[in-house]
């Protein structure tokens, strides 16, 4: 896997920009409960946001949001300023309970071709294309096997092939890494980050692991649980490319991540 | 021209089409000319409805179910007799009880469970009238519907106190030893009224007035056999019916009629009506079709 | 219920009443014969009359009670067999073959044996309607067994349950949605067995009503009971629909 | 014991306890027969021909009635399985015709079509009509909402959902529903035989009914039940085969 | 949540103890492939042995095979040296796919309740233990929640709770803290040490984070994959209790885990 190599072309933080994703004062019940509470958030296009926050804050919840799978209680959700009233193919979403969001009756090869087909990629191409995808997510033999018979983490990778397939303008991840091995991960993080530098895709992602959030993001965002709000923002000023070792041992790594511990650590108190 | 020489004829597994039977045996329909299918329908009252459809050109109804489908406000006009109540006919028919009850008059009917394979059909209603002559109210015997091919068994079973039945079903249920003949009311009636005649829709006599001739012919040259050699009649009868000659030949065919008459439908509008059968009122001269 | 659920109901009766308009207008047309076809007012006259002069309101009662009866007696029967074949082997080696031989059969040819055996009694009704309507909760109640998450099995498992615990505790449930979907299936089977019953063999009840009207050719009186019919259908659906929705709570929760 | 033979005991058993029974009470019925003279007659039915030309007319309307509803209720149940507004609206009417018995509309449908095949097929697709749409919208309903969530995400127009998403996650089901269709199709025709169409075997037990031949209608009775099985197990191995590996690998786990 | 103060009971690394859970040469084949590949295996009482390794390797594999839920193809897994030839209900497993193994329609203190009802627990004493299981993994307030109503780490702490309420003598745990955020991972990482030390409970604990191996573990191997066997044992001397600040600075700690990563890195290459 290549590790980008030219200076990143997007700011840090792109807060200057018109926003791409928009959360204006929005506000979620679900079965009677205030899930989210007046949440205001603007992503620019192109901007790697990552989100953390306690199990149960409103993680996904947020993201269901952005993909335009739950609609606001009040306040509204715009995607470059339209508001989302349903979900749209250039936005992708990687569920956290990836057992449950492949075709069962597929291959990895099928699963993948879903996306492909939809978007009327014609036949001819598929395959090279879904190929070269598996690849990507390190699945490149095993695109004949059903999800039943793959491992967990071959699951969620699978799932992100699919939505790569998509060629989508905004990527949201919730959890994508869960349960992959400490190597994978980092593999595919980087993979991620070529692909985003590569493509300028604006990244929205879910992580509970807070190392893994701020050596992919431009702007790590931290929930309040109960209900979920906003309650850090930390713009990482990191050079990037980024580097697996280098990265994580720079000073201003550590202190941003003390930083969010402790915001977590209380946010749990 | 116009004429249709091919047609088909509905009748019920019984003898009273016989005549018809027979005609299609001996040749007698293709000696006019005709080509005639004989179907078979299992249950009568379906009869009215397939000469409506155009299933069959002319069929072989009862008199009450001819009657209610034209009070009903089915267009079917009676083209020929069929069969006709007579001495045998009337003698077949019994109320049949069941071991361990005994009807030494008519008023013993009272209270009791009786199984008619019809409700509001032949049997039933010559029943009804029966006790109605005999001063019995009918409203106080309690009717239910058994059809004949479970008789026996429920006869058996003490289901119902008494079946109205017919040959060969009498002598059957007497045989197995599950009762006795509790009254021959066929008998006591004594009528000589149709109790199947052939029908047709008003449409298609009118326009097919030839071919009715040339069925009409055939049909009483039908008639005359089968009164005169029964044992035609019940090879006929099994060969239509499909059933064992055996059981064909225990009961005399009832007597074939090709003639029909106003007044003998009117004495069935008559108890019909005063049974509550009938809701309107039907106009005899425009049933018949001779 | 919610206001929004109130205001579906009233625009699926508005459809259904526009559909009786329909009825009408084709009466009306007489583009089917009248004396096959009564317009609904006709029918409607017939109902009323047939209410008021008593007879009609005990042969509801009389279907009311086979259906009811018939279809607890098959759901029993049906969830019972299901339960045990879906869980056993052995019945599924010894029995369940059988059973696939006498589905198939046309409860209107079994209806003289079941006289046979049973006379003409309520008892046979209930047999002959369990008998036709057991099926639905029968292979609902065996599938659902089959695709229960293996994944429950294996936490059984591990658990020990004992063998009846899984059948109640993880199978039934699992497959409640199936069975409750044949029970309702089964309902309106149960009804139309109850009426056939009544038919073929004169017991007391709607079915006897239509037989009757339809060999009178009263085709008024027929719509009548065909009419009551449909009412009662969708009465006990829509009470089934309900204690469905109660039961499967767990299912609408969620995203 | 072999594994072919497990399923024969539990009929066997029956058959000579019910013939032992007929011959112990010498039997005189109308309706029943001793097992063996049932055996008889269907031996006999078998070497005459009218008992296959009444099959074949029996199962073409079965089959072509059987084709024709489930195609109408699978369409009506999808619909509505994924329009919850068309499902509600629709509700009283579906379920107010559902229970009327196709048996009830039998006198019209003969006016109508007269007797013969049309008729029994209207009505048979009638009564398969129901099972199916029910069975169907159930199975939609029961769809993993997360698979549904992937359609709305990538957008796939209201026909790709249905073939690429709906169908697949729900065949399974479907296919238990076509099933129960089928056995209720066979039924149905029988009976409309029964009570008016004078073809096929519904007609052929009436004929034998009507002869006082409790064998012989006991024999077709059992050849009605043949007939359902085989169907049913033709059925079951096109449902194997049909989903394969997809399937086995759901039992692996 | 407590951490424990006494000093350990177990020895570090047990082997010299007669084995709990033996893997005696065990190779299994699943849809014609061979998935482990004649692994041997011993597990002490008590002891706590974690497993990590590549996506797809084989944990899972591994862990239902001592859980009983597969049979190998060849060798045996034996349990206190009796063949294991069906689950016991002395062993429970934490699934990995946590949304498949709950009950939907049961509330959490229903799936809680399913293992008390299945030993025999008398109906007055359950709900007492289940708030209490509850409050354990950090649920109190959730019990009439439905899974579906829950966000994925609650799911999987209830699916920890269930297995708790069995008593187990020996918890199979297949990355249970997957779906978790950081903190909350801490203390239930400290809230299972503890539970080990209290109730001298046997652990294997699938993770592919390489820290959270080495602060649990008694001894964590890696498997190879391809198939999977055993590709590395440590045994871990660090003195219990562990503690999450002091411990993970220990050059010891640091210096395993540099070793381990080492091998997973090796292993994907
Ligand atoms: N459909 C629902 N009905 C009721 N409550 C819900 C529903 N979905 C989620 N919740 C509640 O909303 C809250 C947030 O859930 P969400 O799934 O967004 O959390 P999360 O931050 O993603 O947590 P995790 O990291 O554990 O996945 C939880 O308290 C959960 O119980
Ligand atoms: N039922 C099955 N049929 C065929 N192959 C299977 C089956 N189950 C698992 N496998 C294969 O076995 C291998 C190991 O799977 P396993 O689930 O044990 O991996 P794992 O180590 O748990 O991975 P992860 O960390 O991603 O969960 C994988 O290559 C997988 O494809
Ligand atoms: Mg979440
Ligand atoms: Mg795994």
């Amino acid at each position: 896997m290549t590790l980008p190599s030219i200076t990143p072309l997007r700011p840090a933080v792109a807060s200057a920009r018109k926003p791409q994703i928009a959360f204006d004062r929005v506000s979620l019940d679900l079965g009677g409960k205030t899930i989210l509470d007046t949440v205001n958030l603007d992503v620019a296009p192109g901007e790697f946001l990552c989100i953390i926050g306690a199990s149960g804050c409103g993680k996904t919840t947020a993201l269901r949001l952005a993909a335009g799978l739950y609609q606001p209680t009040s306040g509204r959700v715009t995607f470059d300023g339209v508001a989302m009233t349903a979900p749209r193919r250039d936005i992708a979403i990687v569920f956290q309970d990836y057992g449950k969001a492949l075709l069962p009756w597929r291959t990895a090869i099928g699963n993948v071709s879903l996306a492909l087909e939809t978007a009327g990629v014609p036949k001819p191409q598929r395959a090279d294309r879904i190929e070269e995808l598996l690849v990507k997510v390190g699945l490149p033999f095993h695109g004949d096997k059903y999800p039943a018979e793959m491992s967990g983490g071959m699951q969620q990778r699978l799932q992100i092939a699919r939505c790569l397939a998509q060629e989508p303008k905004v990527l949201l991840m919730d959890e994508p890494f869960g349960a992959l091995d400490a190597m994978t991960r980092q593999s595919l993080q980087d993979e991620v980050l070529e692909l985003v530098r590569a493509s300028g895709v604006t990244v929205i992602f879910v992580t509970h692991d807070l190392e893994e959030a701020i050596y992919l993001g431009d702007r790590v965002i931290g929930l309040l649980p109960h209900p979920g709000r906003v309650g850090i923002q930390c713009a990482i000023d990191l050079a990037r490319p980024r580097d697996q070792l280098t990265t994580r041992e720079q000073p201003q790594f550590l202190a941003l991540r003390r930083q969010l511990f402790d915001f977590i650590k209380a946010s749990e108190a | 021209a116009g004429a249709q020489n091919k047609i088909q004829v509905g009748c019920t597994a019984t003898s009273d089409c016989a005549s018809a039977m027979i005609a299609v045996d001996e040749g007698l329909f293709k000696k006019q000319g005709l080509a005639v299918e004989m179907v078979l329908i299992g249950i009568n009252s379906n009869i009215p409805a397939a000469i409506l459809s155009g299933s069959v050109q002319i069929g072989g109804p009862t008199s009450t179910v001819f009657l209610q489908a034209a009070d009903g406000g089915l267009d079917l006009v009676a083209v020929a007799g069929a069969s006709v109540m007579g001495p045998t006919s009337n003698g077949n028919i019994a109320a049949f009880v069941r071991n361990g009850i005994t009807i030494k008059e008519p008023k013993d009917f009272i209270g009791k469970k009786v199984g008619a394979p019809g409700l509001g059909a032949f049997l039933h209603v010559l029943f009804v009238k029966w006790l109605v002559e005999k001063g019995v109210d009918p409203k106080k015997v309690n009717f239910i519907e058994v059809t004949f091919p479970t008789q026996m068994d429920i006869i058996k079973s003490g289901g119902v106190d008494a079946v109205l039945t017919a040959e060969p079903f009498v002598t059957r249920m007497t045989n197995a030893g599950t009762g006795t003949v509790g009254a021959r009311y066929g008998a006591e009636l004594n009528r000589s009224e149709p109790i199947i005649f052939y029908a047709a829709s008003r449409d298609w006599a009118e326009k097919n007035p030839e071919t009715l001739r040339k069925f009409r012919a055939a049909i009483a040259e039908g008639a005359t056999i089968v009164n005169e050699t029964p044992e035609k009649a019940w090879a006929a009868i099994a060969k239509f019916t499909k059933t064992p000659i055996d059981l064909v030949r225990a009961a005399p065919p009832n007597r074939s009629d090709p003639t029909l008459k106003p007044e003998q439908l009117a004495w069935w509008i008559d108890i019909m009506a005063s049974q509550k059968m009938l809701q309107g009122k039907l106009d005899l001269t425009k049933l018949i079709l001779n | 219920m919610r206001r929004p659920d109130i205001l579906w109901r009233l625009g699926s009766f508005a459809v259904a009443a526009a559909l009786v308009g329909l009825w009408q207008l084709t009466a009306d047309l007489k583009l089917v014969s009248p004396v096959f076809l009564p317009g609904p007012d006709k029918a409607w006259t017939a109902l009323i009359r047939g209410f008021s002069s008593g007879d009609l309101m005990a042969k509801l009662l009389g279907t009311l009670a086979h259906m009811l009866y018939g279809w607890l007696c098959a759901s029993f029967v049906g969830i019972a067999l299901g339960a045990a074949i879906g869980a056993s082997k052995t019945m599924r080696d010894y029995v369940a073959p059988s059973l696939e031989w006498l589905r198939p059969l046309p409860v209107s040819a079994i209806i003289p044996i079941a006289i046979a055996l049973f006379g003409l009694t309520q008892g046979m009704a209930l047999f002959v309607i369990a008998f036709g309507a057991m099926w639905p909760m029968l292979l609902a109640t065996i599938h659902g067994f089959a695709v229960v998450e293996p994944r429950l099995y294996e936490v059984a498992r591990t658990l020990h349950m004992s063998r009846l615990a899984v059948i109640v505790k993880i199978a039934l449930p699992s497959a409640s949605p199936d069975i409750l979907a044949g029970m309702r299936l089964s309902l309106t089977v149960a009804l139309i067995l109850s009426v056939v019953c009544e038919i073929l063999a004169g017991l007391d009840g709607l079915g006897h009503w239509v037989l009757l009207s339809a060999r009178a050719f009263r085709s008024a009186d027929l719509f009548a009971g065909v009419i009551l019919l449909g009412i009662v259908g969708y009465v006990t659906a829509t009470a089934m629909a309900f204690a469905e929705r109660r039961l499967l709570r767990w299912r609408g929760v969620g995203h | 014991m072999p594994h072919w033979l497990k399923p024969l005991v539990l009929p066997v058993a029956l058959i000579v306890l019910f013939e032992a029974w007929a011959r112990a009470t010498d039997l005189q019925s109308d309706s029943l027969a001793p097992p063996s003279a049932i055996g008889r007659a269907l031996i006999e039915a078998l070497g005459s021909g009218e008992l296959w030309i009444a099959t074949r007319d029996t199962l073409a309307s079965t089959l072509a009635g059987l084709l024709i509803g489930s195609a109408i209720g699978l369409m009506l149940g999808i619909a509505l399985g994924l329009s919850s507004g068309f499902n509600r609206l629709m509700d009283v009417t579906i379920e107010a015709i559902r229970p009327i018995p196709s048996i009830a509309l039998l006198p019209i449908a003969l006016i109508a079509f007269g007797f013969g095949y049309r008729m029994e097929i209207v009505i048979v697709a009638f009564a398969c009509i129901w099972p199916m749409l029910i069975l169907s919208r159930a199975a939609i309903g029961g769809i993993e909402p997360r698979l549904l969530e992937v359609a709305r995400l990538l957008r796939l127009t209201s026909a790709d959902r249905v073939r690429k998403i709906v169908i697949p996650a729900a065949l399974p089901r479907i296919f238990v529903a076509f099933r129960l269709a089928a056995g209720i199709a066979l039924i149905v025709a029988v009976t409309c035989e029964i009570a008016i169409n004078p073809i096929g075997l519904g007609a052929s037990i009436m004929a034998a009914q009507q002869a006082l031949r409790a064998d012989l209608m006991l024999a077709y009775l059992i050849w009605i039940g043949a007939i359902g099985f085989a169907l049913n197990a033709g059925l079951l191995l096109a449902q194997n085969s049909l989903f394969g590996r997809a399937a086995l690998a759901e039992i692996a786990r």
